[in-house]
């Protein structure tokens, strides 16, 4: 069974789709169980997988059992058997939290948003284990397309949210088709590694140059990276609670594990840090992005507004982390792709519970939500103490080593960055702290209402929100081994 | 100049592709109107459908099915007749079935979400949306 | 915005011009892409496959896995569609009927109705036009031979321009005609909403249950060379036979998710009269 | 030096962090402070049952996991550490003891929550203290940092609301901004975070770049409140005063003191300081600190504000010792972080119980108190002598060695800012004392009769008033292992 497990990875979830949709049609309380079982078999396969991976370095599935270039491959190795166990854990522990704000906001269409959840998840898996570069650009699509329809139905001006988000997604995957199909043009194949074996001789080829920066602004665009950010705020602030916790760890971080793909396995760190001289500038894009998200986040007046912007900085980490062009930095740009999801998973849960029972989320609705809400506002806590970058917490291993690699690269300007956007989440999280401390509960006519009764969540979403936020903890702790056994062999030895 | 005319006849499509995207590319930024966006995206996408079925053509070729190859007789013999230049490159077209699918389901969902959005601001013209929303 | 759209143009443009350069001339035979792996599919396509069109070869088996997340993309579409606009619970409202053979219309008040079975009242709407006879006519005898084409196109794809997707939205296309020439409640009377649904979720289904089951027969995903036990054929008889199971699955869920597209998109989740 | 593997270090720091469940879930006040007192005095016995070794030249060692390749969460308990660590967790007990008086005697609301994170606190005080290396201590220092935040901020009103942001303003801000920079350009630099005797920067980087380096880690850890970020100091004190008392006179203010501490001699070193000739620079900036706090400090009508200040100034004392760079100075400003720690609890606890007996907070009103609440204030009276480096009280020690430091190191100008600031420490505490007990009856602001503050406020300053003095005669551990310490670094 084992050697099937990159396929059971996506196939299970794809077909467990199917049969949510249609219980969705035939009996609507079967779509949960079914979408749990079947993230769980994903959860197994690809826990199995990376364990496979530690020992066999590349797992290889060839689908239709056609051998590449011909057929598609699906390609395993350290890199992506990180992000797919990232991926699939996250997604079961989001679906398991959020189970009771789905049944509060789509009771009547609960086949068909469990339907998108799993697929949603699928593309993204899918996008993850392939090794084929036209295979990633379809699960793409199908991520978004699965989004559009999540982010859509949440608040009001939701679909005007998403609209945006699907011009901006459109125009991002159809680049990155584009830029394929300029590879095509000079390669031939359509296979990552067959591309990347053919490509030295064509490092300087003006096509090259012209696909790799099409790729990228493309993934850029559907990461959301400063100055291409635009749809992602309001996409993610006016999507409905469940679907938000699942789309802000996942989408961006995803992309981010597509470009870094693609500048070392598709176009190999020897054009992108050798014939190109593009890494500098990239890595003051990112700066401002940095400090334009955290500049932006100050101004916010609601929470999950401010989180979604600090999504946007957080983008800016990981690219510029990427293009430092050294190992920590590349270190740190991995290793935050796992923490990242994880803590804005914690920090979107939490939000997800606050609407569930404050049915708000603007800084008024939040007074007194330590004393209603203090296992909550617990976790908050630390997903914000990992945010800011406090140990023992992950989110600090992952800056460490982000710092660490633009001093090694001499780029004080990122290092700075950092720290700044370190010091205004500081400033972000303690005043939503400071709201929920200090300020009494008031009811809806503003009278100071009884503040003293605990008025949590329930369990099911306190649990897993509880799992994820010591998760923080635990996963900061084992940053070591996952660096040394992991993450050390997902970078090529060409960079130092 | 008497390079450039032959330089620009031999890479025709690409120019038309190019022209095409860009006229796409604008109206999706520059139109003030939701639906005529969506249109524009269309032609965007239809642009590099229309790239990448050019990258298969051939000189001379025919489409890409085998002639002759009907019945069992034929099938023994049929690999060492087949000449590849006679068939323009199948992969393309493969490629843009996919593509011509996403277009159509992107256009689909688009248009919901332009349903729903003109069911609540009764308009579809971006800018009076944003008034809108910012008088409320 | 004019201006901004004007210099992204500009620039993106430049850039893929700037690019063209190095571009192989339109149809050069010699160009990279027709001489690494396409040669590969049409020569051996036949032999490995035994199906002469090589796009759909390619398409169904060699990429075949592709294919299948593409009619995944439309089904993800028509649930979008679907989750974005239908209104499933409409308050109980006024309802209008024509008495078909005099024209006279009936408004009945706060949610009572006439059984829809009925056949001398039809339900309207209040922006009731009348049909156009001739349309009308010409329509309902056109359908039934673009359902026998659509039909043709997806058990021809091996042999000639064809395949799952080409018949399905051709099948698809019949039943909309249907609902523009009529109107929805007309078409979805023949195929209900339920029924859409799960002809859609079946459709991708019988494609990615295919893969599957190579799968339990204890080959590659998607690898019909496993199936051939079951069809007692060789193997690449079987991968033909493969190709049009999933072409007949393609066929059924582009059909339904068309239709389903149209109907919610058409009636703006209302499934009255539609367009 | 011998080294040897135990769990002992890590147990310490654990015990009041696995209190705090039990804290939380304990059903009634009585049952949660036993637990307190419980955890206090376990890890008090600990930590004490780790002087012997150390103190025979053991050092003991425990990795608890290696969370970056090469960097560990790690303890190692030598002399300095043990120093602090003996001091802080003494303290915890007599200070828990005076909590629950002060607290009670208040009916101070949340006070569950005050337990959790006082022992939260009290955690990461020890983790500081026996961190073996760099990333160890600052994870501790910004836990500590986390979790005194809710002390600080205990009353939920709007001054504690702006103290607090000032507090975490200054605290993480220089953590963040300063701290971690260095401490990563030093990891670049050496390839190691670990303390070494000779400083493991030693003959790694240019004098520009340690220069910078120690900028960067001597104003970094702001806990030390060295001018100019100090003014965290007086703002905290809106805290109640047991939290004041030992986070602001021990735990917190001492942690960002020892990190200096051991920064200069466990990363830097003090041979390259020498070389380098940044002793001077050290010295400038504690004394401009010493004075100018000492000067405020006369100003202050707030007795809580006037010993923030006082404590200002005393903390650059130490720093003072170890910029002296040598020997005699470097233990007695070692020395200082137990003399002061006993000195400075003694005067918080007396202004908590003055607060909590009478209801006053300054010094204007406090005429005659001394009749009143003789015993407070004769405690307040030893307390201050000691602060003073007057004989009969410990501050002499210490204060008498960096005399001698700054003989053997030839800075004479230190001796003056020494003299100076031992005159304004008079002229600040003095008065309060003289005012307490010697006023014509009819300057006095309270009634006749002795009426003390409960005896869970009292008992603990008299026990830490008569600390203070004992030291004196018999300054042992605290001697010994300041010797130890500087002893192992010099090479000596």
């Amino acid at each position: 069974m084992s050697q099937h497990y990159p396929v059971l990875l996506v196939i299970v979830p794809l077909l467990s789709a199917f049969f949510i949709s249609a219980a969705g049609w035939l009996n609507r309380r079967l779509c949960f169980p079914i979408a749990v079982a079947a993230l769980s078999v994903a959860v197994f396969s690809s826990v199995g997988l990376l364990l496979r991976v530690l020992n066999e370095n590349v797992v290889l599935y060839k689908l239709g059992g056609w051998s590449p270039p011909w057929g598609i491959v699906y390609s395993v190795d350290y890199l992506n058997g990180l992000v797919l166990v990232v991926v699939s854990v996250v997604a079961l522990l989001n679906l398991v939290a959020t189970q009771r704000s789905v049944e509060q906001e789509f009771s009547e269409k609960i086949g068909a948003f469990y339907t998108l959840y799993i697929l949603f998840v699928t593309g993204l898996l899918g996008i993850v284990v392939t090794g084929d570069a036209f295979n990633l650009y379809v699960l793409l699509e199908i991520a978004s397309l699965t989004g559009y329809g999540l982010i859509a139905m949440g608040e009001a001006r939701a679909p005007l949210a998403t609209l945006n988000y699907l011009y901006m997604g459109t125009i991002g995957a159809s680049f990155y088709l584009l830029g394929i199909g300029y590879l095509y043009i000079v390669t031939g194949s359509l296979n990552m590694a067959d591309i990347s074996a053919i490509l030295p001789s064509l490092y300087h080829s003006r096509t090259v140059l012209a696909a790799f920066i099409i790729c990228m602004v493309g993934v850029w665009l559907k990461m959301a990276f400063f100055p291409l950010h635009a749809w992602l705020p309001n996409a993610y602030t006016y999507a409905p609670s469940a679907a938000s916790s699942l789309i802000a760890p996942l989408m961006t971080k995803v992309m981010i594990y597509v470009m870094i793909r693609l500048m070392l396995t598709v176009f190999t760190p020897e054009f992108v840090f050798g014939t190109l001289t593009l890494s500098n500038s990239v890595v003051w894009l990112a700066v401002i992005a940095i400090v334009m998200g955290a500049v932006l986040a100050l101004a916010q007046r609601n929470l999950k507004k401010m989180l979604a912007y600090i999504i946007v900085a957080e983008v800016g980490y990981m690219v510029g982390g990427a293009w430092l062009g050294n190992r920590a930095g590349m270190t740190g740009a991995i290793l935050h792709i796992a923490n990242d999801a994880l803590m804005t998973l914690c920090v979107f849960l939490v939000v997800g519970n606050i609407v569930y029972k404050i049915k708000g989320y603007a800084f008024d609705d939040l007074k007194g939500l330590f004393r209603k809400m203090p296992f909550t506002m617990g976790a908050f806590v630390v997903g914000a103490l990992s945010i800011i970058g406090v140990p023992p917490t992950c989110g600090f291993f992952s800056k460490w080593y982000l710092i660490l690699g633009s001093i090694q690269a001499g780029h004080y300007g990122f290092m700075a960055a950092l720290l700044f956007s370190s010091l205004v989440n500081v400033i972000l999280f303690f005043r939503v702290i400071e709201i929920g401390y200090y300020e009494p509960v008031q009811d809806h006519e503003g009278h100071e209402a009884h503040a003293e009764r605990v008025a949590e969540a329930p369990l099911s979403m306190l649990v897993p929100l509880l799992i994820v936020a010591a998760g923080l903890v635990v996963v900061g702790l084992y940053t070591g081994d996952i660096v040394e056994h992991v993450i050390e062999f997902a970078i090529p030895k060409g960079i130092v | 100049m008497s390079d450039l005319i032959p330089f620009i006849v031999a890479k025709y499509n690409y120019w038309i592709y190019i022209t095409l995207m860009m006229i796409g590319l604008y109206a999706m930024i520059a139109k003030n109107n939701l639906v005529k966006k969506i249109v524009g995206m269309n032609i965007f996408q239809t642009a590099i459908i229309l790239f990448y079925v050019s990258i298969g053509a051939k000189k001379g070729a025919t489409i890409p099915i085998i002639e002759h190859a009907h019945g069992d007789a034929a099938r023994g013999s049929v690999s060492h007749a087949i000449e590849i230049a006679h068939y323009i490159n199948p992969l393309p077209h493969v490629l843009m079935l996919t593509a011509i699918v996403v277009s159509v389901a992107t256009l689909g969902v688009a248009l919901a979400l332009a349903i729903r959005v003109y069911n609540r601001h009764k308009t579809l013209e971006e800018d009076e949306i944003i008034d809108q929303i910012k008088g409320i | 915005m004019r201006i901004m759209a004007f210099i992204i143009v500009v620039l993106s443009g430049g850039l893929l011009l700037y690019a063209t350069q190095d571009f192989p001339s339109w149809a050069d035979p010699v160009s990279p892409a027709s001489v690494h792996v396409s040669p590969h599919y049409l020569q051996k396509s036949m032999e490995e496959t035994s199906v002469p069109n090589v796009v759909t070869a390619v398409l169904a088996d060699y990429r075949g896995f592709d294919t299948m997340f593409e009619t995944t993309v439309i089904f993800c579409a028509g649930v979008a569609c679907f989750i974005l606009l239908r209104i499933l619970r409409q308050t109980p409202e006024d309802r209008y009927y024509r008495h078909i053979s005099t024209g006279v219309t009936i408004h009945i008040k706060d949610g009572g109705k006439i059984p829809d079975k009925s056949k001398e009242f039809e339900r309207i709407d209040t922006m009731w036009t009348p049909f156009d006879l001739v349309i009308k006519t010409v329509c309902r005898f056109l359908i039934p031979f673009i359902q026998l084409f659509a039909l043709y196109v997806i058990a021809h794809g091996h042999h000639s321009p064809g395949g799952g997707f080409q018949g399905g939205v051709i099948l698809g296309a019949s039943i909309i005609l249907l609902a523009i020439s009529h109107n929805l409640r007309t078409a979805t009377r023949r195929m209900r909403e339920k029924l859409v649904g799960l002809l859609c979720v079946t459709g991708v289904f019988i494609y990615a249950g295919t893969g599957a089951l190579c799968l339990l027969m204890g080959s590659h995903f998607l690898d019909y060379g496993a199936l051939a036990p079951l069809l007692h054929v060789d193997p690449v008889e079987a991968r033909s036979l493969g190709i049009l199971i999933v072409e007949i699955g393609v066929g059924i869920a582009v059909m339904a998710t068309m239709i389903w597209i149209y109907n919610n998109v058409s009636s703006a989740g209302k499934y009255d009269e539609g367009l | 030096m011998e080294t040897i593997t135990s769990i002992k270090p890590f147990l310490a720091v654990l015990v009041s962090l696995c209190v705090v469940p039990i804290i939380i879930s304990a059903r009634s006040p009585n049952v949660r402070e036993t637990w307190t007192f419980v955890a206090a005095a376990t890890k008090f016995l600990i930590v004490a049952s780790m002087v012997p070794m150390v103190l025979n030249g053991i050092e003991i060692v425990y990795t608890v996991a290696e969370v970056l390749p090469g960097v560990a969460i790690k303890f190692r308990v030598d002399a300095l550490g043990m120093l602090f660590a003996l001091v802080s967790s003494s303290l915890w007990i007599v200070t828990s003891a005076y909590s629950i008086g002060y607290m009670r005697g208040l009916k101070e609301h949340s006070q569950t929550r005050y337990f959790c994170f006082f022992a939260l606190a009290l955690s990461a005080t020890i983790g500081v203290a026996f961190s073996a290396n760099l990333l160890t201590l600052y994870l501790f220092y910004e836990m500590l940092s986390f979790a005194t935040y809710p002390l600080v901020t205990h009353h939920q009103d709007e001054e504690a609301r702006s103290s607090g942001r000032k507090y975490l303003l200054y605290i993480v801000g220089t953590s963040i901004g300063f701290v971690l920079p260095a401490m990563l350009i030093s990891y670049n630099l050496a390839g190691t975070l670990e303390f070494a005797r000779q400083g493991f920067l030693a003959g790694t980087g240019s004098k520009g770049l340690i220069g910078l380096l120690l900028i960067l880690l001597i104003f970094g850890f702001a806990k030390a409140a060295i001018m100019p970020f100090h003014s965290w100091l007086p703002a905290a004190m809106v805290a109640p005063t047991p939290v004041s008392a030992l986070l602001h006179a021990v735990a917190v203010v001492k942690v960002g003191v020892f990190s200096i501490v051991r920064v200069l001699t466990g990363v830097f070193g003090i041979n390259l300081l020498l070389s380098f000739d940044f002793g001077p620079f050290i010295i400038f900036v504690a004394s401009v600190t010493i004075l100018v706090g000492s000067f405020i400090a006369l100003t202050q009508d707030n007795l809580k504000r006037l010993l923030a200040f006082s404590t200002i100034a005393q903390l650059s004392y130490i720093v003072l010792g170890i910029g002296l760079l040598s020997p005699k100075g470097m233990t007695g400003g070692m020395v200082h972080i137990a003399m002061h720690a006993f000195g400075k609890i003694t005067l918080f606890f007396c202004a908590g119980a003055i607060f909590v007996a009478t209801g006053k907070r300054n010094i204007s009103e406090m005429v005659g108190i001394g009749r009143r609440m003789p015993v407070t204030m004769a405690a307040f009276f030893i307390a201050s002598l000691s602060i003073i480096g007057l004989p009969p009280c410990g501050g002499f020690i210490s204060k008498w060695y960096l005399v001698l430091g700054s003989l053997e190191a030839h800075q004479m100008p230190i001796l003056f800012v020494l003299l100076l600031s031992s005159l304004l420490n008079a002229a600040y505490f003095m008065p309060i004392v003289y005012k307490a007990f010697f006023c014509s009856p009819e300057e006095t602001m309270f009634e006749k009769g002795v009426k003390e503050a409960p005896p869970f406020c009292v008992v603990p300053l008299v026990i830490t008033a008569l600390i203070s003095m004992v030291l004196l005669f018999y300054p042992q551990p605290f001697f010994g292992l300041a010797d130890m310490m500087v002893k192992s670094i010099t090479g000596g």
